[in-house]
């Protein structure tokens, strides 16, 4: 059977698990045959989806539970990642060492649906984000790579623990100039890169028979990967078409993704599920989404996968 | 049956043009602003039954009428975000880009060895992809409009430098001559030959970039901008999946366009009044 | 001394990728002052090098020529000449009395000087009312009227004109011919004037010179034994179709080689 | 001779400016470096060198100088390092390898090639109608101007993925956008070129009782091929553009376009660069190749005087 | 009925932006079989406007006119017409051999039968051994005598040709006139041919149109008295001046109002 999977971002260690179990025969030995087609910054995985151009797409939840408000039902059906690896990255000597003193600086936020626990997190401190001000921010809408902050243009910039904040420090910057805040810490993690499908088609047993291969071989792949972190950044190595990843930077990224799938089997926690949907819904003046999904998660699958 | 009434409204529509066109008025003015117009309101109209016929879902492509409607919802918006790409980004930047590339395309004229050794190294410039400058100047310049006018700067360069250079070169030599025998100074002859016989050519150039201001602004947006912009604005949209969003973006951008393009034809008929392309 | 244009054994060779051209070869020529010259021969002949030599516009590259006892370019700077080229050559963008201030704009008259001078001369040559009228506005031959208006706007001793009729009708042509020679006869002009109509070189020139190309050079220099006041039907005189006899003769034998 | 004479003293001239930006440009990235490294800087702290004048810091701190030209992720690279970066990935490389941009390269043209090709296709056509058919040209070539208004390249990323949605992948999705940036240049010029024949030899085939299909084959098609070519060159340029742009959003996957994103990813500033000098060339060799066609095609013709 | 081209009444009015335009009014005229007309006139009188009626590439809006007895519109399909203008008009891709094979593709002649035919009229206007040129290889006057090659080279009954050497200098032209006149003689064509030269017109034809313009009008029609056959010389006759004056008479008295 024929399974397209899309990625939320370019080919990298944080989808490891995909290419370690395409690679290692695990698809295969689920009789499945699975395209994995890499994202970009400008491709949204969720519209993919929508189109039919995927079956199945690795996306973050706020942005798939925004998607469903906007009327394409998708459904989370295997969460591997268990921990968010988003916060934001400062410099010490701008004065910052405490949420409080982000007022009144510039900070670097990616767009593209990955602002949305951001916006909540400003709104649960009450800081505006329309402007420079006593109790503001000023936003900018930050590229695909740490500049900003290496030149000084923000204050702050959003990070992933297992990329762009080793990209900054890989810049010759040493750990200790630098603050972080990660969202884990602050309460306002979303759940990241979870799997999910249109909801119509898990009322289809051939479709849903499919997943449950897929998802069972897939966190097979993570397991593996967790425990051989560098045999896996090798295997996304050999994936990467740019020849632009750097073998040290991706084994590093390997051994970091790994603490983030640590404690998932693959199922989603409905605590943390609750807990993503509470965030998203203090977003502050622009919420995300208005009130609360129903049917946005199902078990089905990965009780069929697992046991 | 929303299919078939698409293909109906199109038979209908271009057998309307062909009347027109083959008509007695089809030389008049009213034709000439009436068969496009009948040409584009059946795209749209077709565009509106096949999207509805066929189901489209609107995160692939919203009907015209959404468009429409999410246009009026949110003129506030779209107003701050054409301030900020279309007046602050690209307008500078044209200006800058355009009154640069004039003052070094007389520098061009004046000396000879600038046009032999500048010009082909002008045009292998022109031939770099100059989206790809764009994350550079963002580096460069920062996150607001200032480097989003730089890169229109770089891009509206080279084809006005190019068309400006070809401008002065333009007058005949019989009319050169004719200074000449007057023992007309360099600026004399310039300003009252070369420059006047090299308009049509400038405004050929300030026409064409026109679109490529606004195609350097929007863009430039992509790789880094402040919460604000049509560029910004569009790429968030899509993440959102609000796609009548970004089309409402696309329309202010074709209007922004054409009646940028619009008014500096209209210029340049007043300009250039003289030209046989102009007398018409 | 006397001559307002004088040339010695004036040489001038272009150099071009085929090798060089040699435009003019060994010109000898005395134009005195108030003398009406035409210069008549084939295409190529070096007819318009002459006139361009004298114009300043051209270098020669051998020989001496003078004009007013100077260099051609001291006397261009001197703003010794008016050209009229084979077209118009109007500026599009400018009216026509604008077009005939052009001149006068550059060698700095006063404002009220320019008006003066253009309303005479657009009188002069029968275009009053129409200074304000664009080129494309006129006909051609009105327009060609207006560049000689041009030329005749600023004080030139001399005038050389490079075919100034080639692009007109046989009718018009006879009419502005007409005129041409009232004004020299009014303002004692030295004029040079190309042309490749017998009959026209006949009817005007005090002097004709008959060129001959490869290498371009003068074969035969005719003075005119007509009178100077010319009405249109001297052309249907046996005198008139005498000396077009003799021009039609040198110039059949400078062309021998080609059609 | 002279051309050449006055081209070398012209890219010299750049060169040596190039140079000489990099100093300020570098100069506050290249005093954090060194500070890090143990050097003595003046003034010591980053925060305080933030808002002063790089010509100053240049100044004060002239020993740093050379290594503003010899940085690892400078904000502007120096010439000879682009030019090495360029060396080592198109010569020294396997041309297979995915580090290779001559890879890249390939991907980017065969992109390129299609989409121009696509595009020419359509414009001749779509230029041909318009010549044909009066309902075209006054209904359709408005519109074909006002297509240009719309920030096509914006539209990539939906364009890719509506293109995605109906299983159309790979090659296609760029082809398109390039062709639909070259399909204009080629409408106008061609439009202009089949107009170019005058009344005159409009009316000497009337006379001759020439059907349509013998004045387009024999006057109009003949005629239109120096506009033809004028804006096949434009179009090549544009072609090229737009494959790179389509290989923007579908991620760093390969082709220059990629090349360009994942150098900024990672703050490659020479690797940028380099991606851009290789694009420029690419585009130099597409617009040389056109122009040698052209020259042959219209000499054959007898188009070429001398 | 024994006219080949026959005008009654003839009226052409263009529209214009500026208002109607009267190109040809009130137009009588026939012309035999084997006549060598010529049409003389100020600029915009309608000499081209009636050649174009003629060969059906304007539509008259009174009147009637019929060639062979059929309308113009059938003569053309008939392939009635060989039309030469002013400029030669060759096809910068095509060489002079393809270009005159143009008319003949486009007929549908046989492959064989077009390069005889290009043979023969290549040695007709004196052009054998250029075939293989391209027409920039050649001067101005080989160009036009091509373009009259091209016209030759099917069998059209009717010449129409529309100054066909008002762009050459007057020796080339004399020599054109002299070949044209020995192929009427050899062909024995109907020619139409526009000029605004007098001598030429009164060199070359049977009958001379003498048209004048606001609205366009036949005001004179000459036939000549000359013997069929023409020395270069003949102009130099009294009969030739006679009649010469006589167009000359006839064209100023339409001309009267401007210049
Ligand atoms: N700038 C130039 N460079 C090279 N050759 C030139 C140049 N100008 C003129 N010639 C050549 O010099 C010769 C004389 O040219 P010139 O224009 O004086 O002839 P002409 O008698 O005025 O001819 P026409 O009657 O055609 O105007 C010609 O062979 C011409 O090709
Ligand atoms: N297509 C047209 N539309 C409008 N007016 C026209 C058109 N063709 C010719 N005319 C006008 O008709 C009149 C006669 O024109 P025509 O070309 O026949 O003159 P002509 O005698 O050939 O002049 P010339 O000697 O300048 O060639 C002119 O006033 C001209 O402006
Ligand atoms: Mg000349
Ligand atoms: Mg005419």
């Amino acid at each position: 059977d024929e399974v397209t999977l899309q990625l939320k971002w370019v080919t990298q260690a944080q989808f490891a698990g995909y290419y370690v179990a395409k690679d290692k025969g695990f698809y295969e030995e689920e009789g499945l045959d699975v395209t994995i087609l890499p994202g970009g910054p400008d491709i949204a995985p969720t519209q993919v989806i929508a189109g039919g151009g995927a079956d199945v797409t690795v996306e973050w939840m706020p942005a798939a539970l925004a998607a469903r408000e906007k009327g394409l039902p998708l459904v989370n059906i295997a969460q591997p990642f268990k921990r968010s690896g988003m916060m934001l990255t400062c410099w010490k000597d701008a004065g910052i060492s405490s949420p409080e003193d982000l007022k009144n600086r510039t900070l670097g936020v990616w767009f593209f649906g990955n602002e949305f626990p951001f916006m909540s997190w400003m709104s649960q401190l009450g800081i505006d984000t329309s402007g420079k001000s006593e109790n503001g921010v000023e936003v900018l809408k930050q590229g695909f790579n740490v500049d900003p902050l290496l030149q000084r243009q923000a204050d702050c910039i959003s990070t992933m623990t297992y990329n762009e904040y080793w990209q900054v420090i890989d810049a010759g910057v040493s750990p200790d100039e630098l603050v972080t805040f990660k969202y884990e810490d602050q309460g306002v993690a979303t759940l990241e890169d979870g799997l999910y499908v249109l909801e119509d088609n898990l009322s289809d047993p051939a479709f849903v028979d499919k997943m449950v291969r897929f998802v069972r071989a897939s966190m097979k792949g993570w397991k593996y990967a967790e425990e051989n972190p560098d045999e896996a950044a090798e295997i996304v190595l050999e994936n990467d078409a740019t020849g632009a990843q750097t073998e040290e930077h991706q084994k590093r990224m390997m051994r970091e993704i790994a603490k983030l799938t640590a404690g998932s089997n693959g199922a989603l926690d409905p605590a943390d599920f609750e807990r993503t949907v509470n965030t998203l819904l203090a977003g502050g003046s622009d919420p995300v989404i208005t009130k609360k999904p129903e049917g946005a998660w199902t078990h089905q699958i990965t009780d069929a996968a697992l046991n | 049956m929303m299919v078939g009434l698409a293909i109906l409204l199109w038979l209908a529509g271009w057998w309307l043009n062909t009347r027109l066109a083959s008509g007695p008025y089809a030389d008049t003015r009213a034709v000439r602003i009436l068969a496009p117009l009948i040409f584009g309101l059946t795209v749209i109209g077709v565009w509106e039954l096949l999207v509805r016929g066929l189901e489209v879902p609107l995160v692939i492509l919203p009907a015209p009428s959404v468009i429409w409607d999410r246009f009026w919802d949110s003129l506030p918006i779209l107003w701050a975000d054409f301030v900020q790409t279309i007046i602050k980004g690209a307008l500078s930047g044209y200006v800058i880009g355009c009154g640069a590339a004039f003052l070094m395309a007389i520098a061009v004229d004046r000396w000879d060895f600038l046009r032999l050794g500048l010009l082909p190294v002008g045009n292998f410039v022109a031939a770099l992809p100059i989206v790809g400058t764009a994350p550079i100047l963002v580096m460069w310049f920062g996150f607001d409009w200032h480097s989003k006018a730089a890169v229109v700067v770089v891009m509206v360069f080279f084809p006005m430098l190019v068309n400006t250079v070809a401008g002065l070169r333009e007058a005949t030599a019989m009319q050169r001559d004719l200074m000449e025998t007057y023992a007309a100074t360099y600026w004399q002859s310039f300003l009252k030959l070369r420059l006047p016989a090299a308009m049509p050519f400038i405004f050929n150039g300030l026409k064409i970039s026109t679109t490529l201001a606004l195609i350097g602004a929007i863009v430039a947006e992509f790789f880094g901008s402040p919460t604000l912009g049509m560029g910004f604005r569009i790429s968030t949209s899509v993440g959102q999946l609000s796609l009548d969003m970004v089309w409402a973006e696309i329309v202010v951008a074709a209007l922004a366009g054409t009646a940028f393009y619009g008014l500096v034809a209209m210029i340049e008929k007043l300009v250039t009044f003289w030209h046989p392309s102009q007398r018409g | 001394m006397g001559s307002v244009i004088e040339a010695k054994n004036l040489d001038l060779t272009f150099q071009t990728n085929d090798g060089p051209v040699h435009a003019l070869k060994d010109v000898n020529l005395a134009i005195d002052k108030g003398e009406f010259v035409s210069f008549i021969g084939p295409s190529g002949c070096g007819k318009t090098t002459f006139l361009r030599c004298v114009a300043a516009l051209e270098t020669p590259t051998g020989g001496t020529l003078t004009v007013n006892g100077m260099t051609p370019d001291e006397a261009r700077r001197n703003r010794a000449y008016g050209y009229v080229f084979q077209a118009a050559g109007l500026y599009p963008w400018r009216t026509i009395a604008k077009n005939i201030k052009l001149p006068l704009e550059i060698m700095g008259y006063s404002a009220q000087e320019q008006e003066e001078r253009v309303k005479n001369v657009l009188e002069l040559v029968d275009l009053a009312g129409f200074g304000e009228k664009f080129p494309w506005q006129l006909s051609g031959g009105m327009q060609q009227r207006a560049s000689i208006a041009r030329a005749l706007a600023f004080d030139a001793d001399i005038l050389l004109m490079d075919e100034p009729f080639g692009a007109l009708d046989e009718i018009v042509r006879d009419h502005l011919n007409e005129q041409l020679l009232a004004l020299w006869a009014r303002t004692g002009k030295t004029i040079g004037f190309v042309t490749h109509s017998i009959p026209e070189a006949v009817y005007l020139s005090t002097k004709i010179v008959v060129m001959s190309p490869r290498p371009g050079r003068i074969t035969d220099v005719i003075d005119s034994p007509l009178p100077k006041e010319r009405p249109l039907d001297i052309r249907d005189t046996p005198e008139f179709i005498e000396v077009a006899h003799r021009v039609r003769e040198g110039l059949r034998a400078g062309h021998e080689d080609d059609v | 001779m002279k051309q050449l004479v006055a081209v070398l003293t012209v890219l010299l001239a750049i060169v040596v400016i190039w140079y000489a930006a990099c100093i300020p440009m570098n100069i506050k990235g290249v005093l954090t470096e060194q500070e890090r490294a143990g050097a003595e800087v003046v003034p010591p702290s980053a925060k305080d060198r933030r808002d002063m004048g790089e010509i100053g810091l240049a100044l004060r701190n002239s020993f740093a100088i050379p290594a503003t030209w010899a940085q690892d992720r400078p904000r502007l690279p120096a010439p000879h390092q682009v030019a090495i970066e360029l060396w080592e990935t198109t010569v020294q490389k396997k041309i297979t390898s995915k580090r290779s941009l001559v890879y890249h390269g390939w991907v980017t043209l065969s992109a390129t090639i299609l989409g121009f090709a696509i595009g020419t296709g359509l414009g001749i056509l779509l230029a041909v109608g318009i010549v044909h058919s009066r309902v075209m040209d006054l209904s359709v070539m408005p519109w074909a101007i006002v297509s240009q208004t719309i920030p096509i390249i914006a539209l990539a990323p939906m364009i890719i993925v509506v293109l995605y949605s109906i299983g159309i992948q790979g090659i296609i999705p760029k082809a398109v956008i390039s062709a639909y940036l070259s399909f204009f240049p080629v409408v106008v010029g061609m439009v202009k070129g089949l107009r170019s024949p005058d009344a005159m030899q409009l009316d000497l085939l009337r006379t001759y009782n020439a059907s349509n299909s013998q004045v387009f084959w024999k006057l109009r098609l003949p005629a239109s091929m120096p506009y033809l070519f004028a804006s096949l060159k434009i179009g090549i340029a544009a072609s090229l553009v737009g494959a790179i742009v389509g290989e923007l959003p579908t991620g760093a996957v390969a082709g220059l376009g990629a090349r360009l994103l994942a150098g900024s990813y990672y703050g490659q500033t020479v690797q940028i660069w380099s991606a851009l000098f290789a694009a420029a060339i690419l585009a130099a060799c597409l617009v040389g190749l056109l122009g040698l066609i052209e020259r042959a095609v219209l000499k054959r013709m007898g188009m070429a005087q001398r």
